[in-house]
């Protein structure tokens, strides 16, 4: 451990109107090492690593680069220190291709600087991309990938600046796990060429893949510091939430009707989907698993009428419906929680309290079409309480959330509508454990009430804990459903994998 | 060549503008004396009085589209004088109507002939506008203040209309005090009684109100009646005819106006275009087609009365 | 990013009232520019301040302007934009004068049917911008050259004069109910405070903003998106349809020509009162500021009698520094600034 | 959603210039409606096929408005909105005009000097947006005001005459380098080539579609935004000073009031082709066959005769099938509709 110290942070200290993000907090980074920072949704570990990359300004609190005192006040200084940073939100341009992207700001330029060197670039891009074992192409425009091949392009772009310091927020909340460990191996790499890594992630177990040092933050202050080698990941979640949480349960013998409430036959799109059928009981947890691009989503969206299907029926009750729109599924009482919050989810610029109650306006009006502000409020507020969401009022603008506490608006959102089938997409995407926790139970419970869900998520043990079936898909098609008793980690991922005998869009 | 009498002559006539009444008076007389000349006229003219381009692509079109004749109201006095020599030189012969091209001056530095053109068939506006000053200082004994409210600060009528004005009460009618000169741009009926509104407050002594179009008199006539003056207390002698301003004139709202021949202005035209292809006659260099100024006394006399439309 | 952000996102409390007057009057750089135009004007000459140049000078010439901005004010909300209320207006104008004289109706039902007239344009714009999913800009580009062009022909080019059958049409604008207060200014009123109402207390409002905020988030939220942007479209030329009514009660006579480069001076009112032309976010009041800011200036600058082409320079030189000034106070308040 | 989609995601491999073709002239659907309306009219009226027609109609009446399209194309690229390029354009007109004939400038520096005075109002327009952060739609209403009354108190209301004094003025619009091509048309070719250039290989141009597709992100990135925007408003600045030569040029004199709604005119034709109001895309090509509809359909019209009245609801109309149908082709093709 006789490596140089990179960035040295004490008393640091932010403010937000009713917020105090960050209080004395401190936090340090070695050349050649991955910290990682843990915490609840809202505990202030991205408004500390926006301070670092020059976004924020600290109010108070000292920063040391390479053993000197530095103020970063804007990105662009912390790039010329060599600090980059990938956004826990993505901060893509996305009319730009993979490699504008990455470049951009840097692009090869033709002597005499005024005329871009494509080729070179696209060149540069492709090489980085190989170097990272990223599969991509960088002449993708970015707005048409999806959000984990999106987060890979903010992955290339942050390496390419070979700078000493990269700051990961959040990296991996969009990926599978193949993905991830190809990014590991990333990391490994920066690590092993004296590069300092700060790692944030809600996805403990990674930590003891990665990390060598983890710091605790909680409600905005420092907990403690502790070595990966010397602590375990039940400890680490208790000095974050306070309290133990239980991890990698099955659900216990739960009661699930025969009642099918949810009928999907033979569905087919133009793009992808071919050919899906399946059922959907009352009070029945379904999960789908399945890789990234497997079309879960898409039959999610296809389901809601977000986007057409060619072929296929849907039946609620038994009684088929013609879903034209998302106003159509939403009023035969289907939800869609998506795995995108800030593009389909939320009104980034409207407070907490219009958020949540958005699917159910009409509830909160009379008849004359006149707000029930009151009822609305009480709604919201009860909802904060509920899901835990971290803010000083209801009135709070989503856009000033943490990530976390923006999912949970969403989710309080479809819980305020009050649906009888819940699509729920990635639900814990960035969620805290503690927070994963309440949303696992309050997933149980809405089922125990009759509701029935479809949970996508790429988490298998997430999967495997909540659901009465497993549905899995490969390639647009329904390879499997199991049985929770009969499904383990190892057979999901060989359905998953199970590609037809046309072996045709292998990504 | 001269032209068979019996074969329908095709005249393009390229005014200021298509969809004002005036214009629309000046195409019916035009029209008028086409069918009794066994002629065939296309009017037209751009959207607004300040686009010369778009209305020397049109004089482009006409010219291309090879006519027995045209017939051009001048937006762009110089600027068109290339357009005209290709149509001299397309053997299209051109009378101009309203206003002249040549130099900045228009009609008055015509001189005895253009080169490119026969000649003109207009309306002197600025005589016209002396006439509505020596009517206006008539009406308040020579003194006071007085406002002009013009249609547009740019085009050449418009200004002739108001410096005739201006400067006649400035050399003749010393009495008067003029206010700062207001437009309501393109003859915007509802900014030309906010003006006037704005005027009658800050200036409780205004005698009188000149307005260079028919916009702008109703638009003053509004303003009067906003203020609740009665009928007379303030002098208003507006420009041009249409149903509103002629009801004005007749309730006593407004005192009088100015109008020109329109019609005479497209029928002269299309007279001496017809009689030139067909009969090679030379028309007049200038036929100045006049204009009356008319009050609730002689609006319903016939010679009144055939110039004014509603 | 400040210590004077507190208060901007601080809940309530209790006091609602309070909220209100902060979100509808607290536009206080506005005002301010407002009052500092206005007391400057009084300095100059000081009858700029009487009752009957602020009542039929400066109020009177803010209706028309104010009322299609409050048409606007909803359409610009949702993210987009209508160029066609001035067209339209003219448009509406036209119909409901030669409706009115020929079927001989009362100034009741005329206004009323302006109103329709004009919310049926209105609905035509939604409809092209949903059925055909074009966007505003073009589908309003269209309809405000289709209504230029139909307000000619209706016309036959020339104005409709309102003869004096048509009893007490004269007083829907200049008449007075409050003595001394003439009707327009009081339709205006009625109108912002209606709207206002519409835009922050009812079902309508609400997805104005959540359509400006988030147009996919909210059709995946299950609203149908399409339906509320005609019927906010529609409203819009609602307030087109009174527009023209006042309008024509203004002038005596409905004029075809009269309306082209409104849709500008409305939309700027509209932006001048602080709504993003990005959408998600707006009031009515700003409007209203908006559009008496341009309104105290030109009636101030004609009665200072400045050449008009000056006036042209200082009402570009006013709207940068009133809104300039709004942004300073927004952002030492904490609020973004588009 | 389709499985068009594929192909647009596709490497493009080694054939870079079918991807310019598809980028830059692959617009199927606006070139389509053009070659439609353009066959109309021949059917209708063979003359309008004439060259005389086409290169002195049409072609020279789309340089202007072509011109200032394609400045505003940058502008609108970003996100952004210029409203002054009309009245800007009759500014530099008249300072033109009063600079080249008080100095005597040959044709050349006259050019040039155009270009440098539009692009230090552009750059005014770049500088009012990014240091006193007003949106774009403000400021440059603001300057549009001012432009349009500076304008007319620089040329004392009168237009300025380019006498024979100055010479060869005359053809550097309708003069003919190649012989029955009009220079003005040359002009308006190499200026959307350049423009094109720009705009696809330079890095202005990449910054251009960048801070229009995420300002925030762009600015993260280090780019330092605010220097880029000026000089994107500058360069329509200049393309809006060519315009103000060629204009004088064809017209043999500046006038001061000639401008106004030009603007909207630009806009217009950047819309329809196909560039978006939100940002982030946009080709050259798109605009010049935009204002080239614009351009036929009008000519068309008056050639055909048709009243004035009926041009408007007609263009309206064309509008709406055009956009439309450039929709329908680009949703069948599974591109994103803006
Ligand atoms: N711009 C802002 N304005 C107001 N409050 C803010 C702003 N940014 C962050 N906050 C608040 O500061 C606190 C810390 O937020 P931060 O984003 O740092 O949390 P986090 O630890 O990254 O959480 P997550 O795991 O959910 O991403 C939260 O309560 C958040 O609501
Ligand atoms: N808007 C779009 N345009 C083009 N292709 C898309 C779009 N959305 C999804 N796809 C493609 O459709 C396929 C299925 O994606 P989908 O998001 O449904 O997968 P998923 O199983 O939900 O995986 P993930 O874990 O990434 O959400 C992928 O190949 C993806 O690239
Ligand atoms: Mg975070
Ligand atoms: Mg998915």
């Amino acid at each position: 451990m006789a490596s140089a110290q990179l960035l040295s942070l004490t008393g640091i200290s932010k403010e937000f109107p009713g917020v105090k993000a960050l209080q004395n907090v401190r936090f340090d980074l070695n050349e050649g090492e991955v910290h990682a920072i843990v915490g609840e949704n809202g505990a202030g570990k991205s408004t500390l690593m926006k301070i670092i990359s020059g976004i924020y300004k600290k109010d108070s609190g000292e920063i040391l680069y390479k053993g000197k005192s530095v103020s970063i006040s804007s990105p662009f200084e912390a790039q010329k220190l060599g600090i980059s940073i990938i956004h826990q939100e993505l901060n893509l341009m996305p009319h730009l291709t993979v490699a504008e992207n990455i470049f951009i700001g840097r692009e090869d330029r033709r002597p005499g600087r005024v005329f871009l060197d494509n080729s070179k670039l696209v060149d540069g891009a492709t090489k980085l991309l190989k170097e990272l074992d990223l599969n991509l192409d960088p002449n993708a425009i970015v707005g048409e990938l999806t959000i984990a091949k999106q987060q890979m392009v903010e992955i290339a772009k942050a390496v390419s600046y070979r700078g000493s310091v990269i700051i990961m927020d959040e990296p991996t909340s969009s990926l599978t796990p193949a993905e991830t460990e190809s990014l590991f191996k990333i990391i490994r790499t920066l690590k092993a060429s004296g590069k300092g890594v700060v790692y944030i992630s809600h996805r403990l177990e990674e930590l003891e893949k990665i990390t060598d040092r983890i710091s605790v933050l909680r409600d905005g202050e420092y907990v403690q510091t502790l070595k990966t080698s010397e602590t375990s990941i039940p400890e680490v979640i208790s000095l974050m939430v306070g309290r133990k949480v239980a991890q990698d349960q099955r659900p216990e013998n739960r009661k699930v009707s025969s009642e099918v409430v949810l009928r999907v036959a033979n569905i087919s799109d133009r793009h992808l989907l071919k050919d899906i059928s399946f059922e959907l009981r009352k009070g029945e947890i379904l999960g789908f698993a399945g890789l990234m691009g497997a079309g879960r989503t898409e039959l999610a969206r296809v389901i809601m009428g977000a986007d057409p299907k060619n072929v296929g029926e849907i039946y609620l009750h038994g009684k088929e419906v013609k879903i034209k729109g998302p106003s159509d599924a939403v009023a035969a009482g289907i939800g869609y929680l998506s795995e995108d919050r800030k593009r389909f989810g939320l009104l980034l610029g409207q407070d907490i309290t219009f958020n949540v109650i958005l699917s159910s306006i009409p509830r909160f009006s009379n008849k004359f079409g006149f707000l029930k502000v009151k009822s609305a409020t009480g709604i919201a507020r009860g909802a904060i309480d509920q899901l835990r969401v971290r803010t000083p009022s209801e009135r709070q603008y989503v856009k000033n959330l943490s990530g976390g506490n923006q999912q949970k608006v969403v989710i309080a959102k479809w819980l305020t509508r009050d649906c009888d089938v819940l699509i729920f997409d990635e639900p814990t995407r960035g969620i805290d454990v503690g927070a994963k926790d309440e949303i696992y139970r309050l997933l149980t419970k809405l089922a125990e009430e009759g509701k029935s869900i479809i949970m996508i998520s790429s988490e298998l043990p997430e999967v495997l804990r909540l659901s009465d079936r497993i549905a899995v898909m490969c390639n647009g098609r329904l390879t499997a459903i199991l049985d929770n008793k009969d499904a383990t980690q190892t057979n999901i991922m060989e359905y998953a994998t199970k590609f037809s005998e046309d072996l045709t869009a292998v990504n | 060549p001269v032209q068979a009498a019996d074969k329908t002559l095709k005249i393009e006539l390229i005014s200021k503008g298509e969809t004002h009444q005036f214009w629309q008076a000046v195409k019916k007389g035009a029209q008028d004396q086409a069918k009794k000349m066994n002629a065939e006229i296309n009017f037209v003219g751009p959207a607004a009085e300040t686009m010369i381009d778009k209305q020397l692509e049109m004089l482009d079109t006409a010219i291309a589209k090879k006519p027995d004749a045209i017939g051009y109201a001048a937006l762009g006095t110089t600027q068109s004088l290339t357009r005209l020599k290709a149509a001299k030189d397309a053997g299209i012969p051109v009378y101009q109507f309203d206003t002249a091209a040549d130099t900045p001056g228009g009609v008055k530095a015509l001189g005895p002939k253009s080169d490119y053109a026969l000649g003109v068939a207009y309306t002197n506006s600025t005589a016209a506008g002396s006439l509505a000053a020596d009517k206006m200082a008539a009406l308040i004994g020579n003194k006071g203040k007085v406002l002009v409210v013009g249609h547009s600060q740019t085009n050449q009528t418009g200004i002739d209309r108001a410096n005739g004005f201006t400067n006649r009460i400035k050399a003749k009618h010393k009495g008067i005090t003029l206010l700062t000169v207001q437009y309501a741009e393109g003859g915007d009926a509802l900014k030309a009684q906010e003006i006037v509104s704005a005027a009658l407050v800050a200036n409780k002594d205004l005698k009188g109100v000149y307005g260079t179009n028919e916009g702008v008199s109703i638009g003053a006539g509004q303003a009067f009646k906003a203020a609740k003056l009665k009928n007379g207390a303030v002098k208003l002698i507006g420009f041009d005819s249409g149903k509103q301003q002629m009801a004005n004139i007749k309730s006593g709202l407004q005192t009088g106006a100015i109008t020109q021949s329109p019609m005479g202005i497209g029928a002269k035209t299309v007279e001496a275009l017809v009689n030139y292809v067909r009969n090679k006659t030379v028309p007049k260099n200038l036929i100045d087609t006049g204009f009356y100024y008319y009050d609730k006394s002689n609006i319903a006399k016939p010679e009144i009365a055939g110039n004014l439309y509603e | 990013m400040s210590e004077a952000t507190k208060s901007a996102n601080q809940p309530e409390g209790g006091s609602k009232v309070a909220a209100l007057v902060r979100r509808e009057l607290g536009r206080l750089t506005a005002v301010a520019s407002l009052v500092v135009i206005f007391t400057f004007f009084t300095i100059m000459r000081p009858v700029f301040a009487s009752w009957q140049n602020v009542s039929g000078g400066i109020l009177m010439s803010t209706t028309v302007i104010g009322l299609l901005a409050i048409g606007s004010t909803f359409v610009i909300i949702t993210g987009g934009i209508d160029l066609s209320v001035g067209t339209s207006m003219a448009l509406v104008a036209i119909i409901t004068g030669k409706t009115v004289m020929a079927l001989d109706l009362n100034v009741w039902s005329g206004i009323l049917f302006g109103m329709v007239v004009g919310g049926l344009l209105g609905a035509v714009n939604g409809l092209l911008i949903t059925l055909l999913k074009l966007p505003p800009f073009i589908a309003t580009l269209a309809t405000m050259k289709g209504a230029q062009g139909l307000a000619l022909i209706v016309s036959d080019l020339k104005p409709i004069l309102f003869t004096t059958d048509v009893k007490g049409w004269d007083s829907i604008a200049q008449g007075n109910i409050i003595p001394n207060f003439p009707n327009g200014v009081l339709i205006l009123l009625v109108a912002a405070i209606v709207g206002s109402i519409i835009l922050n207390k009812t079902v309508l409002g609400r997805y104005t903003f959540a359509i400006g905020s988030n147009t996919e988030a909210t059709k995946l939220s299950g609203v149908k998106v399409n339906h509320w942007l005609v019927a906010i479209y529609a409203l819009c030329g609602v307030y087109v349809g009174l527009a023209a009514v006042v309008m024509t009660s203004r002038l005596g006579s409905a004029q075809p020509d009269l309306g082209l480069g409104y849709e500008l001076e409305a939309i700027a009112a509209v932006i001048i009162g602080g709504t993003s032309l990005l959408g998600g976010k707006g009031t009515i009041s700003g409007t209203i500021i908006g559009a008496l800011i341009m309104s105290v200036l030109i009636n101030g600058l004609r009665i200072l009698e400045l050449q008009q082409e000056w006036q042209y320079v200082v009402v570009g030189a006013v709207i940068l520094l009133a809104v300039y000034g709004d942004n300073v106070r927004r952002r030492r308040a904490g609020e973004s600034v588009n």
